[in-house]
């Protein structure tokens, strides 16, 4: 018995050991296959093999619930690296953007930045781990001194202790108050909530609620949607019963669609405050599909990090993602999608502390992201990589400000932002009007 | 009818080279001990159990390749031990079906002339077959058997579970009358003495080969000879 | 009570959707005895088709009749080519829901690489809304229940009075005995799986007509509340699957009215364990198979 | 080998021998005793919430932004053996409800509802487990060890992982290489048989319900460990199916086989995918990922649907059995010496 036992021991043993050579095979020959990958989306970078390229990682979700957000990264990241590489490269090196699906849940995205991380040797960044997966893999890229870029929306960012964490939107909280405060500023009395139980909706929906209420506005009804479900028609019924003026919701396209089309049928579908979420392709189009275009267009209010859409940055990076189609499928529906433009300032900045840092090393131009960020006394602002490269060339001081406006990090490496209200018109999104301080603080108590 | 017939499931031979011939209006009976493949020689004959050798022949026809759902238009019916009706059918539908591959229009007279055959089932028509009693299901299993007018009608064990009233109505009553109207009866059969009463043939099997098949007349009150041959004495 | 009133009304709609595919499911269930759960792959592969044809302008109505066709279709050789020969080879019925699966996963994922994750919706306008009394339907709706009703009716006659029907219904209780009888059961069998794949593909329409926005796996998403109502009608019933599809409907609109919305799959589901447990065999299980499924 | 190399091998180790002793679960509940449970992933979630929960502090104590009960903070391994009795009674629990009443096929379908019903529940009632977006900071018990490196500490998490999994396997070959074993595999093989020896087959489904939980949910304590986070998007009812294609291609029954099976199946495809030359779309990879999966049970279940390493044991054929006209019944009991 027991030396039977001991034969199959060994034959698991052996499974493990042929196991682990198939990894090991696998990360030795990763750097080529990635390589390949990248001749494959972009033929610039051939050309520059013999000083090397550094990489940036699209981390994000390919698949599953949350596909969307991988693309969407993309169509920030390509054309930071189309500009950065047109301007000369970082340093002699050629900037490469390399997808990596986390798949959006937590036990798959963990092997896959741990994969990311052995297999690539001059990784210099990261953008990502969306709300999905950031507490999960944030730690793996503070481990590696790996500088991340995070879209997240928890909450648990916002007094990280994680010095290669670094995030340019304010966190989801802030987003929800300032939902509040755009639903006060719209002059709506009765304002309804509904939000979808995914994770995204859910970070922003506590605020949300508690700032209409600490506002004195009336919340007639607060809904939250168990996401994909057949119908909706008994909340959609309460909600038609509740006759809001307005509904501050976020929850997924699918989610809201379904929804939304069964509230046009028992009523009126009242004005919406939205938040970024709106402002992405896949939102849009589901929502058209279930109320119409015009009917979306006259009511949607998303409120959003106030970017100046006719920033400097902006256009330069509309013209570039625009210039992307390579790598972006359909780049134009992009190309006011807020976490599209964090991106992509997240990229330029990067490149830009790299040259600050005279180093592509990521454990040395981390400390460098806040000098290029900040605002000081003699600072050239620069709007592009191009502008703030020769700036530092000539030994010069930067201030770079992105198309999502300036980038002031707290020492928690929070960003934040100030949030407007914008409407989609005549083929664009235009900002209505600006939240202030003063009005968020009165939604959000702090 | 049947020429050196073995047969199995799965490669695996359980019935021997089996020789048996039927004519019409007469009954031949196959008896024998429990396990001695006697169900499996019927199921070969229907497709259900694997052909592995011989040949089957109906009427001059052979039949040993011809699919399960066609032996029913070259004449040969079947009645299974168990599993015999329709269940979640009523009576007539479970009629109606066994006609299937009557022409329509002869469907419904032909359902008249099988109630008045066994005027049990009139009453019936209406009842779902899994609520009959024993007795009325064998009936109708028969009946169903019978819509075709088939040449050769194959009964597996028509009294297995059912009341000794009900047993000699089947097998006293039923059998010996279908087989008067002109078909050729196999039937296999547990209750081998009542059977020997009412057939014209006997073939004993045993451990999947036929012992002997004489005539029923020779073993009729000789039941020393058939337990000897039950027992597999020489 | 008006509340009432409208979620009964929303229930009778959201029933309608599940009952056509209901239907479907059970009767080739009770038939072959396959555990199909790659249903849902067929119901979202034709209702695909229909937003392909509806995107170069076929009218939905009409583009829902070529993705019945496409259903059926798709469903016959899923069975011809995949299923029989794995049943003919050996693999016991456990083993075929496994297979199910897996086609199933095949189908949607091979989809998905090639219509990416995206959000797709028919080009339909949903009708104008009608009101009656408490009941608020569009056009859109009352033409799916219509359907449904219709659907449902016609299958149920065709099992009840035609010859072919009740060959269906008896080959589902006895097939060796049908095969006596002369039924062509491999042409009954294919009969079973197109009608089958049929009501899926309409029901696959009907579906994402009903929640407006669809992706390559939300068929396979919904079929779990499909089979539920088909459980809980008693399997092998198409009565019992509309009925089942009602009781589903209903349970989660009036639920979801009076009770945490998010909650009111869940209250559909345990109202089926419920129900399971204290009638194993289903709710409305006369006209169900009762072959016990052979381990 | 560099710390980011190091780091990966480790995390890959720690999969293998999580998916292995989750496999073995199922193996026993499915491959050797023949029930489908569909809801399998169920008790790894339930076993890594309980281990979170478990060794969480108070929800407070991270600035309050994710909710649960609990949170009481106790040592390593308090949490996992906690995880695995949860799991266990659970599993139970389930199993009271299936396992008597139901038809087996209507098992498996009230199995597949369970799952999802957990789902939704979590995801709506946020005060459970913090709602869709699950659980994290979950303590690594080997991070608590001051005075070494964190690669030290890597490798000391993949040794509590590899002494589980022998562990959970001498249990496995306790459980099926013995005369209870055989009980087991008969009550998959011949039900009837079973309970004309005098076993009562729902009893023996009942228990390998409740051990079979018990090792899903230990490999989700070390799973939620390892990775620091939990939530309803890693055990979405299809991930089950994973589970069963490892058992599948590893070998019903057999214990080394299901091993191998689970880390072919569960981590090597995933890992080998990524390595595809066929363009960078990562969507079509995660596609690719599923339809292989799927690709994988069918040609086992055609071409070996024994597994890699087939179940051992002696064969000998009733006659009789073969009679029986059910759909693919072998017709084979065993009957070891």
């Amino acid at each position: 018995m027991s030396t039977r036992n001991g034969t199959r021991l060994l034959t698991v043993g052996g499974a493990v050991v042929a196991a682990l050579g198939v990894a090991a095979w696998g990360s030795n020959s990763s750097a080529g296959s990635t390589g390949n990958a990248q001749s494959k989306s972009s033929g610039v970078k051939a050309a520059v093999a013999t000083t090397g390229s550094v990489e940036v990682a699209i981390f994000h979700a390919f698949s599953g619930p949350n596909a969307a957000y991988g693309p969407e990264a993309g169509a920030g990241c390509y054309p930071a690296e189309r500009l950065i590489n047109a301007a000369g490269g970082i340093l002699g090196h050629q900037l490469v953007c390399t997808p990596v699906d986390s798949k959006g849940d937590p036990a798959d995205a963990v092997p896959a930045a741990n994969r990311m991380i052995a297999s690539s040797s001059n990784l210099v960044g990261v953008l990502g781990g969306g709300s999905d997966t950031a507490t999960s893999v944030v730690p793996l890229f503070q481990q590696a001194k790996i500088p991340v870029f995070s879209t997240t929306g928890q909450s648990a960012f916002d007094k990280t202790k994680d010095t290669y964490f670094w995030r340019i939107l304010s966190p989801d909280a802030a987003q929800g108050s300032a939902m509040a405060a755009a639903a006060k500023k719209l002059g709506f009395k009765r304002v309804a909530a509904l939000f979808g139980n995914d994770s995204a909706a859910q970070g922003s929906a506590p605020t949300a609620v508690s700032g209409v209420k600490r506002l004195r506005l009336k919340v007639v009804a607060n809904q939250t949607l168990a996401v994909g479900q057949t119908s909706y028609r008994s909340e959609a019924q309460a909600m038609s019963t509740a006759k809001p003026q307005a509904i501050v919701s976020e929850a997924d396209p699918q989610t809201s669609a379904t929804f939304f089309s069964e509230l046009s049928q028992v009523g009126q579908v009242p004005k919406l405050i939205t938040d970024p979420v709106s402002q992405e392709p896949t939102w849009r189009k589901a929502m058209i599909g279930a109320i119409g275009k015009s009917a979306l267009d006259q009511r949607d209010y998303a409120v959003v990090a106030y970017s100046p859409m006719t920033s400097q940055a902006y256009k330069v990076y509309t013209a570039a993602l625009l210039a992307s189609s390579k790598q972006v499928s359909k780049p134009s529906q992009w190309d006011a999608d807020l976490y599209s433009v964090a991106d992509y300032d997240s990229v330029i900045t990067m490149a830009l502390a790299m040259d600050a840092a005279h180093s592509t090393k990521p454990g040395v131009y981390n400390a460098y992201i806040t000098k290029v960020t900040s605002p000081a006394h003699g600072a050239t602002v620069v709007h592009t990589y191009a502008a703030g490269k020769a700036a530092l060339a000539k030994g010069k001081r930067i201030q770079y400000v992105g198309a999502v406006g300036p980038l002031a990090f707290n020492r928690y490496h929070n960003a934040g932002n100030q949030f407007a209200i914008e409407q989609f018109v005549n083929g664009n999104w235009k900002v209505s009007s600006v939240l202030s301080a003063a009005e968020i603080r009165a939604a959000s108590g702090l | 009818m049947l020429d050196g017939v073995s047969a199995g499931y799965g490669g695996h031979e359980i019935v021997h080279n089996v020789s048996i011939e039927i004519t019409p209006g007469r009954i031949d009976c196959v008896v024998g001990p429990n396990g001695a493949g006697k169900s499996t020689l019927l199921r070969a004959i229907t497709r259900d159990a694997e052909l592995l050798a011989g040949r089957i022949w109906l009427q001059g026809t052979e039949i040993s390749q011809t699919p399960g759902n066609r032996l029913v238009s070259r004449g040969l019916a079947w009645v299974p031990q168990l599993d015999d009706v329709f269940n979640t059918l009523t009576v007539r539908e479970n009629l109606e079906l066994g006609g299937f591959l009557l022409p329509r229009r002869r469907v419904a007279a032909r359902i008249e002339e099988m109630l008045e055959l066994f005027p049990l089932l009139s009453r019936l028509t209406a009842r779902v077959a899994g609520r009959l009693s024993g007795g009325e299901r064998k009936l109708l299993a028969i009946a169903r058997a019978l819509m075709p007018s088939p040449s050769a009608l194959l009964l597996d064990e028509p009294t297995a579970g059912l009341s000794p009233e009900m047993t000699n109505l089947v097998l006293r009553d039923q059998i010996p009358r279908l087989s008067e109207s002109g078909v050729a009866v196999l039937l296999v059969e547990q209750r081998a003495i009542e059977a020997i009463e009412i057939s014209a043939r006997v073939h004993v099997m045993v451990s999947g080969a036929v012992r002997t098949s004489r005539e029923a007349q020779e073993l009729r009150g000789d039941w020393d000879e058939l337990t000897r041959l039950f027992l597999g004495e020489e | 009570m008006s509340v009432f009133i409208s979620a009964l009304g929303f229930g009778v709609v959201t029933a309608a959707i599940l009952a056509i595919s209901a239907v479907g499911f059970t009767l080739q269930f009770s038939v072959t005895n396959v555990f199909n759960l790659a249903f849902g792959s067929v119901m979202t592969l034709s209702g695909f088709v229909a937003y392909w044809l509806n995107q170069v302008g076929v009218d939905i109505w009409l583009a829902m009749l070529a993705a019945a066709i496409c259903g059926g279709l798709i469903s016959v050789a899923i069975n011809e080519l995949l299923y029989e020969p794995f049943i003919r080879h050996g693999v016991n019925l456990f083993g075929m829901v496994i297979i199910t699966i897996s086609v199933g996963l095949i189908f949607d994922h091979g989809l998905q690489a090639v219509v990416g994750p995206s959000f797709f919706s028919y080009n339909a306008p949903a009708g104008k809304a009608l009101h009656f009394a408490d009941f608020v339907l569009t056009r859109q709706e009352l033409a799916i229940i219509a359907i449904a009703a219709a659907l449902t009716a016609v299958v149920q006659g065709a099992l009840q009075y035609t010859r072919l029907g009740k060959a269906m219904r008896g080959l589902a209780v006895n097939p060796a005995l049908a095969r006596a009888c002369g039924v062509p059961t491999r042409s009954v069998i294919a009969l079973a799986w197109f009608v089958s794949g049929a009501l899926a593909g309409i029901g696959g329409v009907a579906l994402f007509l009903d929640i407006s926005t669809f992706t390559a796996t939300t068929g396979s998403e919904f079929l779990i509340v499909i089979i539920a109502a088909a459980v809980l009608g008693g399997v092998g019933s198409p009565r019992g699957a509309v009925l089942g599809a009602l009781v589903v409907g209903v349970v989660t609109e009036v639920g979801g009215a009076y009770w945490n919305p998010q909650l009111k799959d869940v209250l559909a589901f345990s109202v089926m364990i419920v129900v399971l447990l204290v009638r194993p065999q289903g709710l409305f299980a006369q006209l169900a198979n009762e072959r016990a499924v052979a381990r | 080998m560099s710390a980011g190399t190091q780091y990966y091998i480790a995390t890959i180790l720690v999969y293998i021998s999580v998916n292995a002793i989750a496999s073995w679960g199922l193996d026993l509940q499915f491959g050797v005793t023949g029930v489908l449970n569909f809801a399998f992933i169920l008790f790894q979630a339930v076993g890594a919430y309980t281990a979170a929960m478990l060794s969480l502090g108070p929800p407070s104590s991270n600035g309050g932004f994710q909710h649960y009960p609990f949170g009481v903070h106790l040592p390593f391994p308090v949490p996992i053996i906690g995880a695995m009795l949860v799991g266990g009674a659970l599993s139970g629990i389930v199993g009271l409800i299936t396992l008597r009443r139901l038809r087996s096929d209507y098992q498996a379908m009230v199995m597949l509802v369970v799952s999802v019903v957990a789902t939704v529940v979590i995801e709506s009632v946020i005060g459970l487990a913090n709602g869709s977006a699950g659980l994290s900071l979950i303590p690594n018990p080997a991070h608590t060890i001051s005075g070494v490196s964190r690669t030290a500490q890597s490798w000391l998490f993949v040794g509590i992982c590899w002494l589980c999994m022998v562990l959970v396997g001498v249990i496995m070959y306790g459980l099926v290489y013995s005369p209870y074993g055989r009980v087991l595999r008969g009550t998959r093989e011949n039900e009837a048989a079973i309970e004309a020896m005098g076993r009562d087959a729902t009893r023996a489904r009942m228990q390998v319900f409740v051990i079979g939980g018990a090792f899903g949910a230990l490999s989700g304590a070390l799973l939620a460990e390892f990775i620091g986070a939990w939530a309803p998007s890693d055990w979405l009812y299809p991930e089950t199916f994973v589970f069963f294609t490892a058992v599948i291609v590893g070998g019903r029954g057999s214990v080394s086989g299901v091993a191998i099976g689970a880390a072919l199946v569960c981590v090597g495809v995933q890992q080998a995918v990524q390595y595809l030359p066929i363009g960078s779309d990562p969507t079509v990879l995660a596609s690719l990922e599923w339809i292989i999966t799927g690709l994988l049970t069918m040609l086992f279940l055609w071409m070996r649907p024994q597994g890699l390493l087939p179940e051992r044991r002696r064969r000998f054929s009733i006659p009789e059995l073969r009679k029986l006209p059910a759909v693919g019944s072998e017709g084979a009991v065993e009957l070891d010496a």
